[in-house]
């Protein structure tokens, strides 16, 4: 494919996270990826792979439609297919081991004892980082997961850190009332960092119908519309710890990147905007390699938290 | 409490993954045909036209007039060469998407992503083929019968529609060299019973190899009785709600009887196209 | 001005809130209404008049920029200027006694006994309901509001309830994680109505400036944007409890009411689409109106929750 | 913390409130003028030309290529004519809004409303006028030039721009009646200090009755100060970020200082014309 990003203009790309090194700050958001994508462009010019959700088990995920669009973004109840551990383990791993980009592996349980057993599973040669998604909208009825409430955090947080020495990140929930109470419950009990956000809980009516748009009835919206809040989080959550923040939800041009950048994500997900426009990835990296050019940025250090914003106290 | 069987989807092999890409075409011609669909017709880069029948692209619609399609809409290959570089589709208009599709004219730039999917096969000894189809159906068996036609193959399509003068692509049929057979429902000609009897009478008359369809599941029940009877396989190209189309998001899948097992498939990558026994 | 709904079609567009009874379910929404509209069309084509949120005394708001627009909404972070409970009272409720349709007055404060004393004084003749604004985001930092925990919810809604006869709407916010326990609450302690939602806590930065585009840094989001949100919530809640439901949040089109009002509102409030269309009101009605004779339907009550949807408990 | 000053807004009274419709109109021209500037001309209806000097519209402007401008964007009018149907505004690109209206095309359907806000007023006893703008501002100050005209009054425009050639509207001034004198940042002839010098050095040779200015807080210091000093009242009109345009959401406020009290006014209700004694 041509047009791929090179690297050779003299500005450093490379984001850390936590003990990690990405070659730019550009991966894919779980769910939104997969192998397919490798007959679109090459996948190892990514800052990272991050796969989909898997669970313990074989589950067939939820029912169709699963996915219905909106003014500006979407709806989806895809749940979590997954084919288990061994397929994983058998099938995926070997695939990704021939890539050079670091492995990211989400996971998800709906039990404390299942989600560490999991982490321990996963823990294998070749994965880079474990994303736990306990926030997933559609894990619990009517959105509740452990990331809805610091204390299901920490536990789970805490159970998971006890079963892996891999890298640890936790991907949050918007849909919480208390974010920055969860991400410090994250911290403290061990993640190596955040992923701020998942979706939002949200829903679709066919009014001819006059039935659900989705065979889930609710779902989790993600895409543009959802940009200010997942941006709002990530600066909340960044503001209040010391870990990194990946920033997530809605991004996708590259002043979405560099607003989450500003506001203090050391790196970004791509999810929703790859549907639309599957080498979106590749050339947000392009984009961003050039802005920094031209504004003289040698380093991501230079924009990561720049923003300069007064202390919001006023009670009007 | 409405939930798919409890099992695993079926791996895809390396092999079955042919290449796509996004790329931008020029708009030929947006035409009205036949009073409920539209042809649209594109001036569409080499790279794209390494197509087989029953693929599908996926398009970014224009937004119409106060409505907002957001993600891509997937459309089945209506025809290409990639010699004359050109792509077409024949659409109905049912919803925010296919009304933007309609406000494309002549010399606009439009974002197409493919082709995607596995296509129709078409094996050796299927020598004698019938295609059966309704409505914007037919368009996707379209590139089929040339192919057909290509490899020498005898066809009958049979087309059905609402009213005779309604019936797809009749002309272009008969210029790929099928009997053409137009059922419709004014006389009844088209009712399950009446196809049924007609087909039968083609199995006999002269033997019949495989069927090709596409989405009427009243055609799909038929035909898999019929085949099952009398010991003739086919495919059909199905249709299921997208997001991303490249097998990513497994938004689209759909539940198939293989054996005595319940699996999923995604419409996107392991279809559209499927064996007729297997769809349900 | 011509093109005025009438309502001599054979059809009822009247809405039934607990003891009122508005001519049709279409009101605008706290803080994107006030007298300067009656520039542009006959105000008394409205089922209700809903006012800017007061307080006591008189404040002077949040600093500028207080609005910025998104992909398909705005944020604002206008606060709460208030020109103090005397001006209501001898200015602005004889200019409302002009017009025949029901005044909803609606009022917020920053501690319980402030707001319960408030809800007392409003209180007068010429006002048919209150509504509280328990669900402002920019009340208090970080977004916090009476409206995201239940047990502050039933407490102020307790409060209120002593200190007025008058119908008590209370409005929720959909920042909090846990809506339908609010909703239950605020039932609970005597609420006449909900108004299911206000907007979300959200944020935009200009990527030049590297500064918030609000002044007060972080902002409610409205719109287009936010309807999935609020319709799921105004689901959750019409489902949950017996008082009617009255929805709001990015409604713009006759499609956008009908939604509502299928998944169980009993009326909505129109706030940002006014903005981008000054008469868009007047002119739902009428579509309203003209959708129902189109499908012979004689009354909301045909409408209002007749949604059909399976129980959710799809855990996959 | 920043925050504005704990006090109240001042009250609107009744007789205020001009009329205001959203209103389709047709584009007839939309020109680059100067390089900068664009010049969009409607063929409007007459309920809303009954414009004031100094009001201004809110257009809902078209989605340029990937932006979304979804506010509506305030607009000065630049010149109206009820008699044939003509409304135009002058604007510079700077934003999605503004790229937005630069797409507009000749029969273009185009949604404004408006007039909105409180225009320039003009006593009887204001007879030599001095009008000091800079760039786009100048537009706002084209159709009170005019007013000036057809009431008689004698009028020196002070055209303020980077360099002469870009000085805005001159000929326009001009035939209205009014003296020009272009100042510019190449010779530093438009420095505060310059300007103070030649509009100090006019009010000693012909007696200014009012300033009238548009947006630049160095212009306003400026007159302000000059103001005060030679007992000279004026007219400025300003800008804010603005959400509905009608005075309902109290996006637009600005302070002003009303003897010793700061009030706040919101600039699309009140405004956007204000007493530059008052304005801060
Ligand atoms: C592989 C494939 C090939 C197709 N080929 C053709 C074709 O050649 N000609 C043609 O006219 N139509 C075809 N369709 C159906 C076509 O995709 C839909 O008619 C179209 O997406 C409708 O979009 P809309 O916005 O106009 O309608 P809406 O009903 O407003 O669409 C709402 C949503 O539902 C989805 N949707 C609606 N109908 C279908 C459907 N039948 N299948 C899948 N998703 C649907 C849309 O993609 C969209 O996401 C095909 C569908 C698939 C899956
Ligand atoms: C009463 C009034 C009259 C005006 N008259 C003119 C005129 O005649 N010609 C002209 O070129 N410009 C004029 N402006 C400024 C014009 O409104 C802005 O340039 C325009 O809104 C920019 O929109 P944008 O999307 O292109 O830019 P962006 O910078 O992308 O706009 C982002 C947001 O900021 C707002 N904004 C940006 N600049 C201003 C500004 N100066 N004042 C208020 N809001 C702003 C926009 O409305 C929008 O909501 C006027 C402003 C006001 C308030
Ligand atoms: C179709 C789809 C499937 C998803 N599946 C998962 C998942 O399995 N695990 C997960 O943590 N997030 C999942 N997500 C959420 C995304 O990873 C991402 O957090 C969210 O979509 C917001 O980002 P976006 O707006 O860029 O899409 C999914 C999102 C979509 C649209
Ligand atoms: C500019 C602005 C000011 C608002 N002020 C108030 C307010 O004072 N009190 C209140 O309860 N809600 C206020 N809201 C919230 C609206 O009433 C409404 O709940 C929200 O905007 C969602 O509806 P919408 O998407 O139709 O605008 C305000 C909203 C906007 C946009
Ligand atoms: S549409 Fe995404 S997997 Fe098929
Ligand atoms: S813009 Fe809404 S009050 Fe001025």
């Amino acid at each position: 494919m041509k047009d791929l990003p090179a690297f050779e203009h003299g500005v450093d790309l490379s984001a850390r996270i936590g003990a990690l090194t990405f070659k730019n700050p550009i991966m894919p958001a779980s769910g939104t990826f997969s192998e397919d994508l490798a007959d679109v462009f090459d996948l190892d010019v990514l800052g990272a792979h991050v796969l989909k959700t898997i669970m313990h088990g074989t589950r067939a995920g939820n029912p169709t439609p699963r996915v219905c669009d909106l003014q500006s973004g979407m709806l989806n109840a895809i749940g979590i297919p997954s084919k288990g551990i061994e397929y994983f383990r058998d099938e995926m791993l070997p695939f990704w081991a021939g890539f050079k980009a670091p492995l990211v592996v989400s996971i998800s349980a709906h039990s404390f004892d299942e989600f560490a057993r999991l982490a321990g599973e996963v823990s294998l040669a070749g994965v880079a980082a474990i994303e736990a998604n306990i926030s997933c909208p559609n894990i619990e009825a009517d959105g509740n997961a452990f990331a809805m409430r610091p204390d299901t955090t920490h536990e789970v947080v805490t159970r998971l850190r006890a079963e892996t020495d891999l890298p640890l990140w936790a991907k949050l929930t918007p849909n919480t009332g208390e974010p920055v109470e969860v991400a410090l419950a994250a911290e403290a009990a061990g993640a190596d960092a955040l992923v701020v956000a998942n979706t939002l809980l949200g829903m679709s009516i066919d009014i001819g119908k006059r039935r659900p748009r989705l065979g889930n009835v609710m779902g989790g919206m993600s895409g543009p519309a959802i940009k200010p809040i997942a941006l709002r989080m990530t600066y909340q959550c960044a503001k209040a710890v010391t870990i990194p923040v990946i920033g997530c939800g809605g991004i996708s041009t590259r002043d979405d990147v560099l607003e989450f950048l500003i506001a203090g994500a050391s790196a970004v997900q791509i999810g929703t905007a790859t549907f639309q426009s599957p080498t979106v990835m590749a050339r947000l990296i392009t984009e961003l390699r050039d802005w920094m050019v031209e504004h003289s940025i040698n380093s991501l250090d230079e924009v990561i938290g720049s923003i300069s914003a007064p202390e919001i106290g006023v009670i009007e | 409490m409405t939930h798919l069987p409890n099992v695993m989807t079926v791996p895809v092999s390396q092999g079955l993954r042919p290449r796509c890409s996004e790329a931008t075409c020029r708009v030929v011609s947006n035409t009205l045909v036949n009073g409920e669909y539209r042809l649209l017709t594109l001036d569409a880069p080499e790279q794209i036209l390494d197509c087989q029948p029953g693929q599908f692209f996926q398009l970014l619609c224009p937004e119409p007039q106060g409505e907002h399609p957001f993600l891509r809409r997937p459309m089945s290959i209506y025809g290409y060469d990639k010699v004359a570089g050109r792509l077409e589709f024949l659409y109905k208009v049912t919803g925010a998407g296919t009304r933007g599709l309609a406000t494309l004219e002549a010399g606009d730039a439009f974002n197409v992503l493919g082709p995607l999917g596995q296509g129709f096969s078409m094996p050796d000894d299927w020598q004698h083929l019938m295609l059966v189809a309704r409505g914007v159906g037919l368009a996707t068996l379209a590139p089929l019968a040339r192919m057909a036609q290509e490899k020498g193959r005898k066809m009958t399509a049979i087309c059905s529609a609402r009213r005779p003068e309604l019936a797809m692509s009749v002309d272009l049929f008969k210029s790929f060299g099928a009997e053409v057979i137009v059922v419709h429902d004014q006389d009844g000609s088209s009712t399950p019973e009446a196809l049924r009897t007609l087909i039968e009478d083609r199995i006999e008359t002269s033997q019949v190899d495989a069927f090709y369809t596409c989405g009427s599941s009243r055609l799909l029940r038929l035909l898999q009785s019929l085949g099952a009877s009398h010991g003739i396989p086919g495919e059909i190209a199905m249709e299921q709600q997208m997001a991303c189309g490249l097998g990513m998001c497994q938004a689209c899948v759909r539940s198939f009887r293989v054996g005595d097992q319940i699996i999923q498939r995604r419409v996107c990558r392991e279809g559209p196209v499927f064996p007729i026994s297997e769809a349900m």
